[in-house]
């Protein structure tokens, strides 16, 4: 028991982020209203980047913004001693942006396309457009 | 980082996302989507990532919440699940 | 489809928290991902390209091509939502209804008649609510200072958390506070949507373009040191000019795309009438 | 210049896609040239790609000048070259072929759609062409999100059966973030030669394990591998001819692609095949995929419906083939992606030639359609000979190398399954241009004669030319397989797969 605790506290962030990330593939398998499933989709990319986002952290370790970095004196600073240990990894972070632009891009589209269904349908829910589109 | 403070926002992440997906109003669901996106947000600025932190708290509870209000207003409300 | 949905998610987290027994700890200094690549970024980032916000470093200028795409992703996503949505209607078949400004008197005008443009009158949309003094006026005076503070992102973002995607952002969301606080009509009228949706291409292609121009000077795609002669610098400090020339790009990008694809969204695609 | 081509292929359709959207502002008719001239560009550089790639080898190029573990870096050998030059092709071919529909399918919006055409292209070269697994994440969602947009612009039904497989395609490119994810936390890296020599003493490790079955899942929801298409046929079947013509022939190529790049590049042959052992169960999902797309086709009484069943099928193939394991069932697999795309491309295209004349493909539609359009169909049946694998055409050759794959390891099933699904598309084809051949069955006897008068009403020339372009190149490509393999597909699969 004590091993397995320790194992959850060392490592609780993954443990959510598969919560949250099942939380959201359920959803979008398994609802029925398309604005819900794009809740999901949403929800299923921000636990992706809580996942990346944990890999990234250090601990002990600061922001990736350099201290002394200010103003003209940049190639000076340059010279300063730089130890990677103190700063928190930044890759994790640039990728991440990226994947929160994409997240917001899909997110557009699929609400346009929603509200393109809804304007020939009538409704949001799935099994309600399938019914309609069978009667035809 | 304090483990306490992070642990509640953790919890508190799960209870919204959870209430999103529950709540049977879309605008509801919208509106707690946007906390769930702050709430993930502050997380981040937790764990140091600042950049994603602001990029998610412009982008994730800002633009998206109101591109979800948008479209939920132009549709309709009405959900059964 | 339940069912279904809840044994995949379930499948899927099992096999995802079996995996996470191999994981390094959480926050461990030591773990490979944080002793491989990110190392070098840290370290060598300042010598590199004298930035101080290794985000901003590693996101325009290492992983620059990454990035170049990710503008090209938000522009991709307006040009859909605009050739899905968007609905050209030139005579608008139903009636219109106009405002006396100072008495509030509300007239319904018949099918595509208007009323000649004056003063007195202000078109207003057909599900019209009076608009809230405190909330209009409270929106106008924080607008510019959203802007500023949009800009003071973009051009900070070397020093500070922030750059061209979040300055756009924010840029966007105060045109679109604009819409919301008043109405669409007033919005369009100080971003035409011909100017927006020519400027989102244009902000891409200052991007690409800047990488382009790189090639011209015989240096590979995006290699900002190759600018260096055209902006009388030494390479170094070309390559931080070049991440704020890109930046700007990807400001203006993001700004116009979030603005048309929110207009677009909010009025179904008629252009006309938000929310 | 010749040392920038790997950069002029990606970056002349992007800038011209940006271009193309605001010309489409100021002057409509600037549009078309423009794009014709971009994948023009693009498809000149990926042959000089190809031709210098087969002269020297694997070609880096490094973006923004950083070395690659630190900055992205295109790595070009055989594989991707050969199938850049596949989508640069298939796609200028396409995009001269289909101006007229798009004009009829889709008045006032044609510039965004040439733009969002341009940008789809630009996703798929630059999916192929990239040495980073990161960013071939952004490519995929460029492609998935350029790709929504064009199919939603068909009828009634696309906006929904595209909505649906926005979610699928998200959760696809989701899976493999989270696997390129997986990968980066234990190995640190995201280039995939480097990591490609950091992972063989992590083989045993559970995070790869993972990391592999996420991507491949990911992979394969994308290219609708059988208990994943569900979403492909409504949403190939609904779309505008154009887009269909498009996106059918080459986005589940370029995923099978991918999925082929995982195994020999970032994962090794040496993980996949031998550590994991799971490649036969993979092969047998591969033979069920066969027999239900063969058997999913032969239900279908609409002619593009029954056309995105036997892309299921032929995906089956792919996957098949580059699980057998060994050098024979790799090089089919490889070679099927250039075949396949060319015929799907073909048979789709005739497709949009008769949605532009009948407006509905129905097979009820389609009677007398011999006498109606004699040049459309003379290309289908080449098309059709091809998928069903008659010897001149390049079907054969590429179905011949996975069959003797399939004797050489011993996997008899995929064997059958192959046959099988030739013989299903014998009786699909044939029904097809039976139904196409004879005059129509009219109910009343009198008037059946008059339709003998029945004016020939072919498409216009400038969508016939393009038409037999490819179905010469189907030919033609059969004809030189032999070239092709031994002098790309042979160097493209490393050595250590017997």
């Amino acid at each position: 028991m004590g091993d397995l605790l320790q194992i959850i506290v060392a490592k609780y962030n993954y443990w959510i982020y598969i919560t949250l990330m099942m939380i959201g593939l359920y959803a979008m398998i398994g609802k029925n209203n398309l604005v819900k499933k794009i809740v999901g989709m949403s929800i299923f990319q921000t636990a992706i980047i809580l996942f990346y986002v944990s890999i990234g952290v250090k601990k002990g370790a600061t922001i990736p913004i350099l201290e002394h970095g200010h103003g003209e004196h940049g190639h000076s600073a340059a010279a300063l001693i730089v130890h990677a240990v103190d700063y928190v990894n930044p890759l994790p972070h640039v990728l991440m942006l990226t994947a929160i632009v994409v997240g917001v891009a899909t997110l557009g589209v699929a609400l346009a396309l929603a509200i393109k269904v809804h304007n020939r349908f009538n409704t949001l829910e799935e099994d309600e457009i399938l019914a309609q589109i069978r009667e035809k | 980082m304090v483990w306490q403070l992070d642990l509640a926002i953790l919890t508190l992440v799960v209870i919204t996302a959870v209430g999103s997906l529950m709540v049977k109003d879309l605008l509801g669901a919208a509106i707690l989507f946007g906390a769930y996106s702050f709430m993930m947000c502050a997380l981040w600025s937790i764990m140091g990532a600042v950049d994603v932190a602001f990029t998610e708290a412009s982008v994730g509870a800002g633009v998206s919440t109101v591109l979800f209000v948008a479209a939920v207003l132009r549709t309709s409300r009405r959900t059964r699940d | 489809m339940k069912i279904i949905g809840l044994i995949i998610a379930i499948l899927t987290g099992v096999l995802l928290l079996s995996a996470t027994a191999d994981f390094p700890i959480f926050g461990d200094p030591d773990s490979p991902a944080s002793t491989h690549l990110s190392p070098y970024y840290i370290e060598k980032t300042m010598e590199d390209t004298s930035v101080p916000n290794i985000v901003t470093a590693v996101l325009a200028d290492y992983r620059g091509y990454d990035t170049m795409y990710e503008t090209a992703v938000i522009f991709t996503a307006g040009l859909a939502c605009f050739i899905i949505l968007r609905i050209f209607v030139r005579e608008e078949p139903g009636d219109r209804l106009y405002r006396h400004v100072l008495t509030g008197v509300t007239v319904r005008v018949k099918e595509g008649a208007k009323l000649p443009p004056s003063d007195d009158f202000e078109r207003i949309d057909t599900m019209w609510t009076p608009p809230d003094l405190i909330i209009k006026t409270v929106c106008r005076l924080l607008i510019p200072f959203i802007q500023l503070f949009g800009l003071y992102v973009i051009a900070h973002g070397h020093h500070s958390p922030g750059g061209g995607f979040q300055g756009g952002v924010i840029l966007g969301a105060s045109i679109i506070l604009l819409a919301i606080s008043t109405d669409l009509r007033t919005a369009v009228q100080r971003m035409r949507e011909k100017v927006d949706a020519i400027l989102c291409p244009v902000g891409v292609i200052i991007y690409a373009g800047t990488g382009a121009l790189c090639i011209l000077f015989g240096f590979n795609f995006l290699d900002y040191s190759a600018l260096a002669p055209l902006l009388h610098v030494d390479p170094i400090t070309a390559r931080s000019h070049g991440i704020l020339i890109v930046e700007i790009g990807v400001g203006i990008a993001v700004m116009c795309t979030m603005i048309w694809i929110y207009n677009i969204l909010s009025s179904g695609g008629k252009y006309d009438e938000g929310l | 210049m010749s040392q920038q081509y790997p950069a002029l292929l990606i970056i002349v359709p992007l800038l011209s896609a940006l271009l193309i959207s605001i010309t489409g502002w100021i002057n409509k008719r600037l549009c078309f040239p423009i794009a014709v001239a971009a994948l023009a560009v693009s498809a000149y550089s990926c042959i000089g790609l190809l031709l210098r790639v087969v002269d020297e080898g694997v070609i880096v190029y490094r973006l923004g000048g950083w070395d690659p573990p630190m900055g992205i870096a295109y790595y070009v050998d055989h594989l991707n070259a050969l199938v850049l030059v596949v989508v640069s092709v298939v796609a200028l071919i396409n995009l001269i072929g289909s101006k007229k529909s798009i004009e009829l399918e889709m008045p006032g919006k044609t510039a965004p759609f040439y733009a969002l055409y341009v940008l789809q292209v630009t996703g798929l070269l630059g999916v192929v062409v990239t040495g980073d697994a990161f960013n071939l994440y952004v490519l995929l969602e460029i492609t998935a999100l350029s790709g929504y947009a064009m199919l939603a612009m068909g009828d009634d039904r696309a906006p929904l059966s595209t909505l649906n497989y926005l979610y699928i395609g998200t959760i696809g490119a989701c899976f493999y973030l989270l696997g390129v994810g997986y990968l980066y936390i234990v190995t640190g890296s995201l280039n995939m030669v480097d990591i490609a020599n950091i992972l063989p003493p992590l083989y045993e490790s559970k995070a790869v394990l993972a990391a592999f079955i996420i991507c491949l899942v990911g992979v394969w929801l994308k290219m609708a591998f059988f208990p994943l298409h569900a979403w492909l046929p409504n949403a190939y079947t609904h779309a505008p001819s154009a887009a269909s013509s498009l996106i059918a022939p080459l986005v589940t190529k370029v995923m099978i692609y991918v999925m082929i790049r995982l195994i020999l590049t970032v994962f090794t042959p040496e993980f996949t095949f031998n550590i994991l052992a799971i490649s036969e169960p993979i092969v047998w999902l591969a033979v069920v995929a066969i027999f239900m797309g063969a058997i999913l086709a032969l239900a279908e009484r609409n002619l593009k419906k029954m056309l995105t069943y036997i892309i299921v099928a032929e995906v089956g193939y792919m996957v098949g083939g580059a699980w057998l394991g060994n050098r024979l069932g790799m090089t089919g697999a490889i070679l099927h992606i250039v075949n396949d795309a060319l015929m799907t491309l073909c048979a789709f295209m005739v497709v949009s030639n008769v949605a532009y004349k009948l407006k509905g493909y129905a097979f009820d539609d389609l009677k007398g359609l011999f006498r109606k359009m004699p040049f459309t169909m003379g290309a289908f049946v080449v098309a059709a000979l091809s998928m069903i694998g008659v010897p001149p055409t390049c079907g054969f050759f590429s179905k011949w190398y996975l069959i003797s794959g399939a004797i050489q390891s011993g996997q008899y099933a995929f064997m059958v399954a192959l046959l099988f699904s030739s013989l299903v598309n014998v009786v699909l084809f044939f029904r097809v241009i039976e139904i196409c051949f004879y005059e129509p069955f009219s109910d009343h006897h009198g008037h059946g004669h008059d339709h003998h008068a029945e004016p020939m009403a072919e498409a216009p020339v400038s969508m016939l030319v393009p038409l037999y372009v490819v179905a010469g190149g189907l030919i033609l490509v059969g004809i030189y397989t032999s070239d092709i393999v031994n002098y790309v597909i042979e160097f493209a699969i490393p050595k250590s797969i017997l």
